[in-house]
């Protein structure tokens, strides 16, 4: 059998007469009645204890939020995808598929690589929006937006193609919601000690091979 | 007195191997004795605590040390002698990670399990914790464990077949589905 | 010529229709069967901040005998499966389903042995949503694009499909 | 009686009908947080068994992660405790950064810290308030909800993302703290302690409150330790163990907090842990900041690790105390670029199976009182 610890329940008066708890959980919940109609009348940006009053009101999104994607194209206008499918390898869920391509005769002013993307796949109800696409792209091509409304009646049309991907961007653009270029992080060359090293990399052995002691 | 001297004070005999890497300390105990070796270092060495108990597969890394092996060898032109030595290896490990709550110290007990004998015994009788993770293993693995309480699959239903986490089972399954044996609707 | 006033120029009927989907449309009780990640967003769309019930789900029921929408988010594993189906079968006509997040829509990341490979394959999905998890926004979207769905439906037509079979032949 | 019990709780099998009543409560309870399953033998109301099954939400994360490069896996972390996917990821990425043998550059061991904490009091927030609507009280969710999301927006502005954050990467983090959060973090920490203070008032001393969870499961902390708890389960059966504090990792060992705990280990003891740790993980918060402003502002982030990650042939195990417990991983890596062997130690899988042991002999009503106070993540329980 189970042991239990044997717990009295000692309450206080107050505790005891219970009406009184009650009456303070209401005054609480008074207190923010109150201020939520008072919020409701303010002016200005929204407050908040009123809720967001979704299509009409939207509610501030990230900058770097990673909503849908886009294609990006640099200032002359020309696309950035050169098509070397590295987004494809570093997407988890695999659900990315370009295919390389050059461009047409006369067009090549069109790219600003030598090469392109014949075609750019992005299945977005596999996508998980986590950015290694992002992140492993040498061109900046393929961003993460902001868009969220992504529901669809047909999940064939969740699936995004190039034409789709650049019209992304192109309304991203006329809305000025366009991504802020990635900040390069400070990699550090030399590491700064900390004063207390953590337990975790007490030791350090470098290219010691871990089973050859089991041989 | 360091945690490998003291742990190798403690088994004597049993210690099989002893492996260190970044901090962490991995022995190798042999199959027989292991609720005797945990015993042992609940009561002697303090490791009062079963944070977590797993299997691991080694197929894949006897298949690439043999296909390694084999690269030399032919480069060596030596051939003979050594062929079948890797098949006599255990496939998989079953691995207790012990934890002593009074000096914040843990280690990696290791037991190493034959493909044709997929039985160890219980340590359910030592720690309580160990009974879901053995099941898990059981569900995993397909190793069996002698005298536990209730050694059913625990993540997969019942009838499911296959040891999922096996290397030799791909990713994406054999296209198995769960049927009710009873209608629906 | 019995039939010509139900035909779609049949005022009273289309009235009713419309009465009918305008009740149905500004009441979607949704059943939130959440079991992952996405179901945690979920809780942010129902409760204050986004609150769902301004579009008329209001009353969630944790049981599929009392509701409309059926908000499958979160991943559906194949030892679900059949729960998923009972659930279905227990709701009462008529009966949508969203499908919020990668894994309900198509099994997301997770393309793995366990894993059902989109809830599309065992019942029908009316809304499907991307993102890993949508936004609360995305969610809400969703539930507006489906009163838009609801709106445009001819419940009379389908529930008599003798009816639409002696219309078609009537043609 | 067991006719009509079996109608309200939808069951998904043959259920036995004994001398007790067999009563099948889930999967899709409401008080079952969408994925578990309990089946209870009762006498009358006091329960005789009850046996959890799990496996609902088994979505191969440990297979998934043999296939998937190191870094492909991080995003995988945040669906395991999605309530708080920050503490997986660091948790992932300190394992990963000990196999390689890397340290992270203080700035941005701080700045995971901060948000580990955030992450903590959000975790804490969702486990309390549903502990309060699984027992009738609806209001202290909807306060902490709202604050909640203050904390979301916070992440959101960090790292784009509010719920699967996908923070950092390996060696380091990605990104400064946001402006946003130097403006916020003041406004935040008071709005943090005014919903704690709600809560506290409004359930804390509630009579109806405390009849219902005070002596409820009460646990030994021997029982606790045999069956493998830990974090606030272990605490509040009044083990004062913290990994923080035992094997403190990141910056835990420069800043000054208590490690709360309780004494019986009943839902109450257990809300309690919690409502503090809350309060800590504000202290902590605001120290790690202030060690944070000394430093200078381009310092660095990241350590130079290369594209792909090729750690060397070996095996580690690394826990860190999430808001759940010891949420461990260990890594067996054979030298390519893919995890040989991932194994998740979830904190909630170890408190989960002594579920038996903790509501035998109660009531049914407390073994609903139990499950929210554990706060089970399905996620992270089934992988």
């Amino acid at each position: 059998m189970v042991r239990r610890p044997v717990v009295k329940k000692e309450y206080t008066l107050g505790e005891r007469v219970y009406l009184v708890e009650i009456g303070k959980g209401l005054g609480l919940t008074w207190k923010h009645f109150v201020y939520n109609v008072k919020a409701s009348f303010r002016k200005g940006p929204h407050t908040v204890p009123t809720c967001w009053q979704y299509p009409e009101d939207r509610r501030e999104i990230a900058p770097i939020f990673r909503g849908a994607h886009m294609l990006q194209l640099n200032e002359k206008g020309q696309e950035l995808c050169v098509g070397c499918g590295m987004c494809a390898r570093a997407c988890p869920a695999k659900c990315i598929t370009v295919k390389r391509g050059k461009p047409a005769e006369g067009e090549e002013d069109k790219y600003a690589g030598k090469t392109m993307c014949a075609s750019f796949e992005i299945d977005m109800l596999r996508c998980i929006f986590c950015g290694n696409c992002e992140k492993a792209c040498p061109k900046n091509a393929i961003v993460l937006g902001q868009d969220y409304e992504l529901a669809e009646y047909d999940p064939n049309l969740c699936i995004y193609d190039k034409k789709r991907l650049l019209a992304n961007f192109h309304r991203a653009k006329a809305e000025g919601r366009l991504k802020p270029p990635r900040k390069p992080v400070p990699v550090d060359a030399p590491a700064p000690k900390k004063k207390t090293p953590s337990k975790a990399t007490m030791t350090k052995k470098k290219g010691e091979s871990g089973d050859s002691e089991k041989a | 007195m360091s945690l490998k001297d003291r742990v190798a004070d403690i088994l004597g005999k049993d210690l099989v191997a002893l492996n260190e890497f970044r901090g962490d300390l991995c022995i190798e105990v042999p199959k027989g004795r292991i609720v005797q070796v945990l015993a042992k270092l609940k009561e002697e060495g303090g490791f009062d605590f079963l944070s977590d108990l797993f299997g691991v597969d080694n197929l894949d890394l006897y298949a690439k040390a043999a296909k390694k092996k084999k690269k030399s060898q032919e480069e060596s032109e030596d051939t003979g002698e050594t062929k079948g030595k890797e098949s006599v290896q255990p496939r998989f490990e079953v691995i207790y990670l012990l934890l002593s709550l009074s000096t914040n110290e843990r280690l990696q007990v290791m037991v190493r399990v034959p493909e044709d004998d997929l039985e160890l015994p219980t340590v359910t009788g030592l720690w309580k914790a160990a009974n879901w993770p053995e099941r898990e293993v059981f569900d995993m693995f397909g190793i069996r464990f002698k005298g536990h309480p209730n050694l059913r699959r625990l993540l997969m239903w019942d009838e499911f077949q296959d040891h999922p986490l096996r290397k030799d089972y791909p990713l994406e399954g054999k296209g198995e589905e769960r049927h009710l044996n009873y209608d629906i609707a | 010529m019995k039939f010509q006033a139900i035909q779609g120029e049949g005022w009273l009927l289309t009235k009713a229709e419309q009465l009918i989907n305008w009740g149905r449309s500004r009441s979607p009780w949704p059943f939130p069967y959440g079991t992952a990640c996405c179901g945690i967003e979920l809780m942010c769309a129902l409760a204050s901040g986004y609150d769902m019930a301004r579009f008329g789900a209001e009353r969630v029921a944790f049981t599929p005998r009392q509701c409309d929408v059926l908000i499958e988010a979160g991943t559906i594993t194949k030892k679900m499966v059949p729960v998923l189906k009972r659930i279905y079968a227990q709701m009462a006509e008529p009966k949508w389903v969203i499908a919020v997040g990668a894994c309900a829509c198509s099994g997301g990341v997770f393309r793995t042995y366990s894993t059902q490979q989109g809830i599309g394959s065992v019942i029908p999905v009316d809304i499907y949503i991307p993102g890993c998890p949508p936004r609360p926004e995305g969610i809400l979207y969703a539930l507006l694009k489906l009163i838009d769905k609801i709106e445009a439906d001819h419940p009379l037509y389908k529930q008599r499909p003798k009816l639409i079979e002696a219309l078609e032949a009537y043609k | 009686m067991a006719k009509q019990l079996e109608t309200i709780c939808i069951t998904t099998g043959p259920v036995e009908v004994g001398d007790y009543v067999t009563l099948n409560i889930g999967p899709i309870h409401p008080a079952m947080h969408g994925t578990l399953r309990v089946i209870t033998k009762t006498d009358g109301e006091t329960i005789v068994s009850a046996k959890p099954e799990i496996g609902y939400l088994h979505r191969g994360v440990e297979k998934l992660g043999e296939n998937l490069t190191y870094s492909q896996f991080l995003p995988i972390t945040d669906r395991l405790n999605y309530c708080s996917a920050i503490c997986n990821n660091v948790a992932y990425e300190m394992a990963v950064e000990k196999l390689l043998g890397l340290q992270v550059p203080p700035k941005a061991q701080l700045i995971r810290m901060i948000m580990m904490e955030l992450a903590r009091i959000a975790d804490h927030q969702v486990c309390v308030g549903i502990l309060g609507v699984d027992l009738g009280a609806l209001t202290p969710f909807f306060y902490l909800i709202i604050q909640r999301e203050e904390i979301y927006e916070i992440f959101e502005w960090h790292h784009g993302a509010r719920l699967t954050n996908s923070m950092g990467a390996i060696g380091g983090v990605e990104a400064d703290l946001p402006e946003r959060f130097h403006e916020k973090w003041p406004k935040l920490r008071d709005t943090i302690r005014k919903a704690n203070d709600e809560t506290d008032k409004l359930l804390t001393h509630n009579r109806i409150w405390m009849d219902r969870t005070i002596g409820v499961n009460a646990f030994c902390a021997d029982d606790a330790l045999n069956w493998g708890f830990t974090g606030p389960m272990l605490r509040a059966c009044g083990v004062k163990r913290d990994l923080r504090k035992e094997e403190p990792y990141l910056m835990y060992d420069e800043v000054n907090f208590e490690i709360p705990t309780g004494k019986h280990g009943d839902v109450f003891d257990r809300y309690m842990v919690r409502m503090l740790e809350m309060e800590e993980s504000v202290k902590i918060i605001d120290q790690a900041y202030a060690l944070y402003k000394e430093l200078p502002e381009d310092a660095p982030l990241m350590k130079k690790v290369p594209k792909i990650i090729k750690p060397p042939e070996g095996q580690i195990y690394h826990a860190i105390e999430s808001p759940n417990g010891e949420l461990g991983f260990f890594i067996k890596s054979d030298g390519s670029d893919k995890p040989y062997r991932i194994k998740i130690r979830p904190p909630c899988y170890m408190v989960y199976q002594a579920f038996e042991d903790l509501v035998k002999g109660e009531m049914i009503s407390d073994l609903i009182a139990c499950l929210s106070s554990l706060n089970v993540i399905a996620g992270e329980l089934d992988r």
